[in-house]
């Protein structure tokens, strides 16, 4: 399905989803959202396009490789984030870097850091469980 | 068969909304600072900033309090993805096959 | 008893979702209706714990030197994992689902059940 | 030293999340990346044995918050216990699955397949050491995904089908795990096992009920993952459906662990003196004697090699939570015992039987004719298991079922030697005729000794030495189960 309305919209309104999405996920610590909200935000946006456009379309703004990779990256990020506490001489997963100015961004430690792991690993799950879901149903 | 089955699950849950009902009667009195606010949920409110330096007291406990928590979070995430990807990609192009 | 339930509704209503979503998945024989009512049972849980957490008159936990008194900051952190849990429970489910109707043709679990007896 | 507990966890994560990557280089076989990791896991285990050993049980908090603030890791004999049984029966069946598992699932899954099983083990070692409920329910559910994956992958559609199944039974048992900790963090105000069972008299007499029925939910929310008698209806077709290796793993370690979260639970958070108040114990042996009988009968009606080992599974759970309700410290220690007992024997009997798939395709009992000329080790294998599921002496199935009927006694319930004995004899029933058929029938073919391939026979062979090994050494075995028992009774 092609609808000329829908695809205008969309490509007009998919740039501010993303950006409000990784302004969610970037002022976690202070504001209410965090990763989990930010990334189906962030997520929802290539989901609007899959759907607007064509799953296929999707796939190639998204491709099946970066998304395997963004996901375990995400993973990747949140443990050696912990692992570089225990380098530091702490227990796993302690904050280690200073607290900052609570209140602005550069504050909470490694809160923002594991936020935004967190954020990356929702956003590409999301978008590759939907497109997988999506593609198998085409060919079904 | 069918309807035996849906009279024994309606049964088994009329004993179970009793009972939970019953619980909800007794239950500390909802809104009040009952049980469950005591000195860990003050602890939270009361030193996160100072702690942790993040004002969201929520995501100082989803990333720094328990984020133990959230790293089992994250891989639940991976599992489901690895799940899905491997169900679907076990069972591609092969329709209406039967157990050999 | 019934002042104790109306003090407590919002308990109530938790847990008479959860019974709904649980009957929803032990008497349908639809597959989807089942992963409906997973989800609903998950939502009446959910509720259930957010509740807990609510101090009347209580704010949003987001510091701030104007506010009094906040809510249970633990149980809505606690919920926000719980609600990823059910995410990938139901997108494992519905894939399985998505595959059941590709082998079956149907996504009943009685007449699943019965192709299966056809076949032994 | 002491980061080791969440170390092994994290390790087995670190390679989870790199297996898809790595899986597309063509030369890398990913199952020596499992074999590999396995046994890295298996020596940190076996280190953090040593040191538990040493220094005595610890708690280790990530993110060095203290217990009520933030995560307790618990490291004690239990966790020990568990640490060591998963990561050798996990490491025994990735060397059977790196040669054992293509024929069932196909070349291309093997790096899917891997990357599920390092979450299980993540989520089996979690299970093991984890002391707080919340903690508890997040690896939960990251077994029970898994664990339903392991079935889901083989394409087969039999195979979809009984996945699904689990799936769904499995979402029931942690939608009412999920209810019962938020009954129970809404009257103690603690999620750390420790700080509830602290809480937990006050909070009784306050509120009974919320406390009822948590652990109502508790028991049947474990229960259906753990396949306790009324609830094990998922079990079967799961069990019998799934690739060889993936059987072993859910009979031999995904069931137990449970089993042994459930116990933590009732013993160590609700404390034995509840059981003054409701009989929960009661209830348990009734349904364990349910489950025993039930699955020996039914297990002698299977036509089906597999089906008839997962139905046997079911009643060697009701011993296991037979010992356990007992209460008593030989009871306990023997279920716990019978639960080692089981998962080295079962996993080596479904292993086997993938084996006999492997090389002559038979799935069927009654096709086992002779097979014993063809396949002796496999076979003196599958013997061995049989007479420790009926408990012959020199078995470690004897040693559990001695330490059980010494409980039983110890707990004045005599009656309860005479259901284990019922119990043996109906095993008796349906693995001696297979045995006999195997060694003594009538081969169908060939006579040819031609045993599967090394890699194979290794993990089958090793599992059947250790099942030996307790049977006629059970001593430090036991120490270690008699330390749980203690730590659980008062």
């Amino acid at each position: 399905m092609r609808d000329v309305v829908l695809q205008t919209i969309a490509k007009l309104i998919i740039p501010f989803i993303q950006l409000y999405g990784l302004y969610i996920i970037v002022h976690g610590h202070i504001t209410p959202g965090g990763g989990f909200a930010g990334g189906s935000i962030l997520a929802s946006s290539f989901i609007l396009y899959a759907l607007a456009y064509d799953v296929g379309d999707g796939f190639r703004r998204m491709p099946r490789l970066a998304a395997k990779w963004l996901e375990s990256m995400g993973g990747l990020m949140f443990v050696a984030i912990g692992l570089f506490a225990l380098v530091q001489g702490g227990n796993y997963l302690t904050n280690f870097l200073g607290i900052g100015n609570p209140g602005t961004i550069l504050s909470g430690g490694s809160i923002p850091l594991l936020t935004i792991a967190v954020g990356i690993k929702v956003a590409s799950t999301i978008i590759t469980l939907f497109y997988h879901l999506l593609e198998e149903k085409r060919h079904g | 068969m069918k309807g035996f089955r849906n009279i024994l699950a309606t049964l088994l849950l009329t004993v179970m909304a009793v009972l939970l009902i019953l619980t909800v009667s007794e239950m500390p009195a909802f809104g009040e600072p009952g049980p469950a606010y005591n000195q860990v949920a003050r602890h939270y409110l009361e030193r996160s900033v100072q702690e942790t330096g993040a004002v969201n007291v929520i995501s100082a406990i989803i990333s720094d309090y328990r984020a133990y928590d959230t790293l089992g979070e994250a891989t639940v995430l991976f599992t489901g993805i690895a799940a899905v990807l491997a169900a679907l990609s076990a069972h591609r192009q092969k329709r209406g096959g039967g157990d050999a | 008893m019934v002042n104790q339930l109306m003090t407590n509704l919002h308990y109530l209503v938790a847990m008479i979702l959860f019974i709904i979503g649980f009957h929803t998945m032990l008497t349908h024989s639809n597959l989807i209706k089942k992963v409906i009512g997973m989800n609903i049972m998950e939502t009446g849980i959910f509720l259930l714990f957010i509740s807990i957490g609510y101090v009347r008159g209580g704010s949003a936990p987001i510091i701030n030197d104007s506010i009094a008194s906040y809510v249970n900051p633990l149980p809505s952190a606690l919920i926000l994992t719980g609600i990823v849990v059910g995410v990938s429970l139901t997108a494992f489910s519905l894939s399985m689902i998505l595959k059941i109707y590709h082998y079956y043709g149907t996504v009943d679990s009685d007449e699943i059940m019965k192709i299966k007896d056809a076949e032994e | 030293m002491t980061h080791l507990p969440v170390l092994i966890i994290v390790f087995y994560l670190v390679l989870a999340f790199l297996t898809p990557l790595l899986g597309r280089i063509k030369r890398l076989n990913t199952g020596w990346l499992a074999i590999g990791g396995t046994l890295a896991g298996l020596i940190m285990a076996a280190v953090l044995a040593w040191h538990v050993a040493q220094n005595g049980p610890y708690s280790y908090f990530p993110g060095q918050w203290q217990a009520p603030i933030g995560i307790e890791v618990r490291v004690d004999a239990l966790t020990v216990l568990m640490t060591l049984l998963n990561n050798g029966v996990g490491l025994m069946v990735m060397l059977f699955a790196l040669r054992g598992v293509k024929n069932e699932i196909g070349e291309g899954l093997t790096v899917w397949y891997n990357t599920i099983f390092f979450l299980l083990m993540a989520a089996l070692n979690g299970l093991a050491m984890s002391f707080d409920l919340f903690n508890v329910f997040v690896f939960t559910e990251i077994g029970t995904i898994t664990a339903c994956a392991l079935v889901a992958i083989k394409p087969k559609r039999m195979c979809i089908r009984a996945a699904l199944h689990y799936l769904i039974l499995s979402t029931v048992g942690s939608g009412m795990i999920l209810l019962a900790i938020s009954l129970i963090y809404m009257v103690t105000g603690h999620l750390n096992m420790g700080f509830i069972s602290g809480e937990i008299a006050g909070a009784f007499a306050l509120y009974p009920l919320n406390i009822y029925v948590a652990m109502g939910l508790f028991i049947v929310g474990f229960g259906i993952k753990a396949a306790l008698f009324p609830l094990h209806i998922w079990l079967p077709d799961a069990h019998s459906s799934a690739p060889a290796p993936s059987s072993a793993l859910l009979s031999g370690l995904v069931v137990k662990i449970y089993i042994v979260v459930l116990g933590r639970l009732l013993f160590q958070m609700f404390g034995v003196g509840i059981f003054e108040n409701i009989p929960v114990p009661d209830v348990l042996i009734f349904l364990a004697i349910l489950g025993m009988l039930f699955g020996s009968i039914s297990a002698m009606n299977q036509l089906e090699f597999k089906r008839m080992l997962a139905y046997s599974s079911v009643a060697q759970i009701g011993y296991i939570f037979l010992g356990l309700s007992l209460t008593t410290h030989e009871a306990m220690a023997g279920g716990l015992f019978h639960m080692v007992s089981h998962a080295l024997t079962k996993s080596m009997l479904f292993l086997a039987a993938g084996a006999i798939y492997y090389k002559t395709g038979i799935k069927k009992t009654d096709e086992l004719n002779g097979i014993g000329y063809q396949l002796p080790l496999v076979t003196a294998a599958v013997t061995v298991g049989a007479i420790s599921m009926i408990g012959i002496p020199g078995t470690s199935g004897f040693v559990s079922k001695w330490m059980l009927a010494f409980g039983a006694f110890d707990a004045q319930r005599p009656l309860l030697v005479g259901v284990l004995l019922i119990s043996s004899l109906l095993n008796a029933t349906y693995y001696f005729p297979l045995i006999s058929r195997a060694w003594f029938g009538h081969p169908r073919s060939s006579l040819r000794w031609d045993e599967p391939p090394r890699l194979m026979l290794l993990p089958i062979i090793v599992l059947m030495i250790g099942n030996l090994w307790f049977g006629i050494f059970p001593q430090t075995l036991r120490i270690l189960v008699v330390q749980v028992a203690s730590m659980w009774l008062p």
